[in-house]
């Protein structure tokens, strides 16, 4: 893993800490689905840490993101904080969308996230509306699209880029290619080369380690400041891998990928442990001092996770509110 | 007060209100120098420029997904959806995403944007473009829905909906575009939810949609003659529905007969009836009636197309036998 | 008579289709090894291998496109589409194409395929993955919907379906996955457009679509013990829908109510309740009511989503309310 | 213009004629809308006969076509006859369509043409599935997708060709550039390069100048033959130009597109008039051949019209008719 020395070990440690955030925020949730306390479903973004914290570190709070129905990690990555996370999670009315979303739609507009999304695909408008609105508004932000090598096969992502590409739009399309859609292999479900689907539209694109959170963050940055300058839309594609099943119930994954695959990314593959591993390596951080982001992490998750479970339901008559909004 | 077309009525409304408010764009395809194939909105470039009327690609759910994201982020954007058979083609982002926003988010990001389309059969453009489907779209919670039925409604709706907060969507009649009415010079607004009194009678009610307004009105001249008094009204959005207009209307009538021009099977008219015919029940002498496009695709062929939408003959003919007591269904 | 699973249900009924029939092809995302997420296809591909049982990319709006193309030129396509949610994105493939082929074409083309897909809430899948939006498409000429209440149904109305020379689309009910019913062992079909009484009954008619017709049963037990007789009607298809059985009942107890669990406004319960009212209208003691999810999107939040859908206490009440004719609904 | 001179004058004269028919057919139907006899608008197709001949004349009538808005042009080209074309354009029943589609949805079922459609790129599914039944049922048959450059719009045609790409299947996708949606010229809908967007999904494109008969055809046969031996998809881009305007009734063009291009088009670049001197120069056919075809041709179509101005319309009770086939 290659770092840049420059860079100081504030930045690192940063990106460091939110990666463990992420991993331990996913941990608790799948500790809450398993002990039968978190409605629903939920997609876990372990393993993808990198992707999310390399890209968002590079934005300004002002920023936007669109995310997807594996969204926790952006979530975490763009600035929330884990009580309203885990309040949306339960289903809370101190939730970031009041317990109505929850996780396959959880928000934070406060910090530019616009939402995870449950269509897959489904916010490649609303990232490149994003970018129109920094654009027309002189705003001198940028929007990235988040989504996953699923996603591909849909049409809206092709429609947005021309246009994009058209209007020299300040968009990022992020693709993270976990490899799988549910429980089928990229390779089924797209033909050709990924990044000429962007290429074709004339937009610049790149290809990085998805697992080396510098090396994302390294690349993020580039298109970011260009992007701002007025050079975008790009495209980025990510390669990474989700440790877990598509979401918390899918146990059994034999039949469309392997332990042996599996276990070679945990093992050799873990932008979280790597990054670590990086950090003392390089003398950015002891032993000591990594100990202690993860304790005050899980003690944050910990602290949160107990927030959430006791806080209290919407009540009954928030069932209609927000259908509509007011005036002003 | 001098008459303008329901054309001119949109494009003032467009213009008056990208005046005063500079985040509303248009986009849409041929919307800037062609105008829209319509020419309704010829002249908006030339003031506001191709940065704020945008010619897009042939893109519709592209667009309409831009417009979402603009609007969560501090656009108002107006979407042009050439044919309202092309709503089909962005129901997901104008359903699934637009109409969901709000809530999903518990309050916090809001979509104030509107899409302008059309409706209308009887123009020999065959099945593809000749659907009203407004019903689709109103039985989405948090979408609006206006059915301009004159150039009045056209303009004061439409400067309404660009301010409301929400996605509003509304339909405009194809045939109409030519049609004048009178419409004030000074500017006005239309609440999105009021239904207009369009004609006062004692007999039986005639709730018209859109161009079934004016079916409504001529069948109520018809009957005028035979001393049958026929009321009309138009909501003039179906969602919200101003439901204690219609109500009180059935109530004083006891007779109530729907007029729309989307198919009648699980169409907008079977919800307007249904509600007159459960909340009016003990006011009505005769069942309600409705009126509607033929559930069939719509036909090019013109002497098949004529037969497919309602008539102002057999509105006056329903309205007869209502009044006559002879709507005994046997089993 | 043995007892199988909805799921399992499905799943005879295709793979018996398929031995029939070499032209019948399954398409959809994660049709094949994972047999859906429901895993309710699981084995086809095993018998009829990846030739005929297909996964596709996640492009709803391609393989439905697809899928007309393949059944307009001499396959027989079932296409999968995993949440009722997505039919938006297929809506122009569907209702534009799907749908009006064969009537365009002055009946030359035909579009045989099967759409299978679900609805219903009460999963805590929020928004997107919640929706009951069979009313949408039973709105469109040219389209048969079918909604099986239970395993039985299931099985007997898509081998129907998979017969049928049209496009059908049938939807699930989710939460009835795994919901046991007597199914035979020996072949049988179900007509599309064939109502069942699942109870009979003579003061008041329960007209309840998939899900609720559970719900319309359970009601009816309630009632039962206060010594109201309800009758359950089960339409099984809305499109063609049953009108004879529905209205011959609501002549027989002079009241109905209609249950259904897509939203209440513009929804299917609308035309249902439209045409009892309108044609039993000279035998109704009472409005007829509507239970309907509520006019909002699907709430994640357990306590919220709990509150949308109907309840059989609710309907109990309403049939309650129309026994004691306290439904006077002031102006 | 080259022309291959193994290929008989058999197979020149055969195209010729069915160029000459689309010219004249669309001129009897222009006449027919500035006369008030045909209802609604239509979209001539004159200038672009070259494509749909080219094309259709490397086909078997068993393969597919699917056609767009701008369609009497592969109608005339699959084997269509006038009559049944102009009843249909007149909306009677002994169209093809029963007068029931009329000119934005006539089809020819007998002859492989699965209809016009007035969505754009709405048919991109329909082909695809249509070699899909050929592969699955083993006929050998290919099927040909026409769409407009603007149809590059539509992300419908992006799913489709990834998946047939995917599944191999013997689908060709020509795309008529006539450098114009309808008063938007393609420089302003299309980002990037045309070609890369069917080259991205691994789809071997040609292109080739849609004004000459011969070139396309050959570009056609080659295609057509790998399609059927398996090697499909494939991807045409046919530049090409519409001497009217967008429909019958858009008069006034000079906003979108210069009299100048126009005229530089027809004078230069008429496909009809070209492959005409090309005979007459090579000695294929001499004057008086020429002209007998084309007063062949011409009533034909005097013919025809005059037979569908005269025919019945479908009688009242078709028009609930057909909603549902019947079984068998
Ligand atoms: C339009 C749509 N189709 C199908 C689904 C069901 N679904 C949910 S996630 C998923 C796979 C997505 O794969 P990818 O985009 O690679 O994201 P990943 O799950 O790998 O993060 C599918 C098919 C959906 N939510 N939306
Ligand atoms: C989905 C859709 N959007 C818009 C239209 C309106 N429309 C009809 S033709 C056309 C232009 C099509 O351009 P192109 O595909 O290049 O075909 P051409 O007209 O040049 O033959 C448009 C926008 C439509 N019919 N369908
Ligand atoms: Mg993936
Ligand atoms: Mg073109």
């Amino acid at each position: 893993m290659e770092g840049n020395r420059e860079r100081n070990a504030d930045a690192y440690l940063r990106m460091y800490r939110q990666m463990l955030r992420i991993r331990v925020f996913e941990e608790n949730a799948h500790q809450l689905y398993l002990s039968a306390k978190m409605p629903g479903l939920t997609h876990l973004y372990i393993g993808q840490e990198a992707v999310a914290v390399g890209i968002c570190d590079a934005l300004e709070p002002t920023d936007r993101i669109t995310s997807t129905h594996r969204g926790h990690g952006h979530c975490v990555a763009k600035g929330a904080g884990f009580r309203q996370m885990f309040c949306e999670l339960l289903g809370k009315s101190e939730g970031f969308c009041r317990g109505k979303g929850g996780s396959m739609h959880i928000a934070d507009q406060e910090n530019g996230n616009l939402g995870a999304n449950a269509i897959v695909g489904g916010s490649a408008g609303i990232a490149t509306g994003a970018a129109l609105s920094a654009k027309r508004l002189g705003s001198g932000g940028v929007a990235v699209c988040f989504f996953g090598d699923g996603a591909l096969g849909q049409g809206l992502l092709y429609e947005c880029m021309n246009i994009a590409s058209l209007w020299k739009l300040p968009v990022i399309y992020a693709c993270e290619n976990n490899h799988y859609g549910e429980y089928t292999h990229v390779s089924e479900m797209a033909s050709g080369d990924l990044l000429d689907r962007a290429r074709a539209f004339g937009i610049e694109t790149a290809t990085v380690d998805g697992q080396n959170v510098l090396e994302v963050n390294e690349a993020a940055e580039g298109f970011v400041s260009r992007a701002r300058a007025g050079q975008g839309p790009f495209f980025l594609l990510l390669d990474t891998y989700r440790f877990h099943g598509h979401h918390v119930g899918d146990i059994s994954r034999e039949y469309y990928r392997a332990k042996e695959e599996e276990e070679l990314w945990k093992s050799e593959r873990d932008p979280v442990s790597n990054f670590a591993k990086w950090l003392r390596g390089e003398s950015v951080a002891s032993d000591d001092e990594l100990n202690r982001i993860e304790s005050e992490v899980r003690r944050e998750a910990e602290d949160a996770v107990e927030y959430a479970l006791a806080a209290p339901y919407p009540g009954s008559e928030e069932v209609d509110m927000h259908v509509f909004a007011e005036a002003g | 007060m001098r008459e303008i077309t329901l054309s001119q009525a949109v494009n003032e409304a467009i213009a008056e209100e990208m005046r005063r408010d500079p985040t509303i764009v248009l986009l849409g395809e041929d919307v800037a120098e062609a105008g829209t194939p319509f020419k309704i909105l010829s002249g908006l470039v030339d003031e506001f420029g191709p940065e704020r009327v945008v010619d897009t690609p042939i893109s519709e759910p592209g667009f309409t997904g831009i417009a979402v994201g603009a609007a969560m982020t501090g656009l108002r954007p107006i979407v042009d959806i050439m044919f309202g058979d092309f709503l089909f083609l962005i129901m997901d982002q104008l359903c699934n995403q637009a109409a969901k926003t709000h809530y999903m988010s518990g309050g916090k990001l809001k979509v104030p944007m509107v899409v302008r389309t059309n409706m209308g059969a009887t123009r020999r453009s065959a099945a593809q473009h000749s659907q009203s489907l407004h019903a689709l779209v109103a039985h989405i919670p948090g979408l609006k829905v206006a059915m301009p039925a004159t150039a009045f409604e056209a303009k004061g709706l439409l400067k309404t909906a660009i301010r409301d907060e929400n996605p509003v969507v509304i339909f405009e009649d194809k045939l109409s575009y030519q049609e004048k009415a009178p419409v004030p010079e000074e500017e006005y607004l239309i609440a999105l939810g009021e239904a207009c009194i369009r004609r006062e009678g004692s007999d039986v009610t005639l709730v018209g949609t859109s161009s079934m307004v004016q079916v409504a009105l001529d069948a109520a001249d018809l009957l005028a003659g035979e001393g049958i008094s026929a009321e009309v009204i138009d909501p003039r959005t179906i969602a919200p529905l101003d439901e204690d207009t219609i109500l009180a209307s059935a109530r004083k009538t006891s007779r109530a007969i729907v007029i729309d021009e989307g198919h009648r099977s699980y169409g907008a008219s079977a919800e307007i009836a249904a509600r007159i015919a459960e909340k009016a029940f003990y006011w009505l002498d005769a069942p309600v009636q409705r009126f509607a496009a033929m559930d069939v695709p719509i036909p090019f062929s013109p002497e098949l197309e004529d037969l497919t939408v309602p008539t102002p003959a057999a509105v006056a003919e329903g309205a007869r036998r209502a009044m006559r007591g002879e709507l005994f269904h046997a089993p």
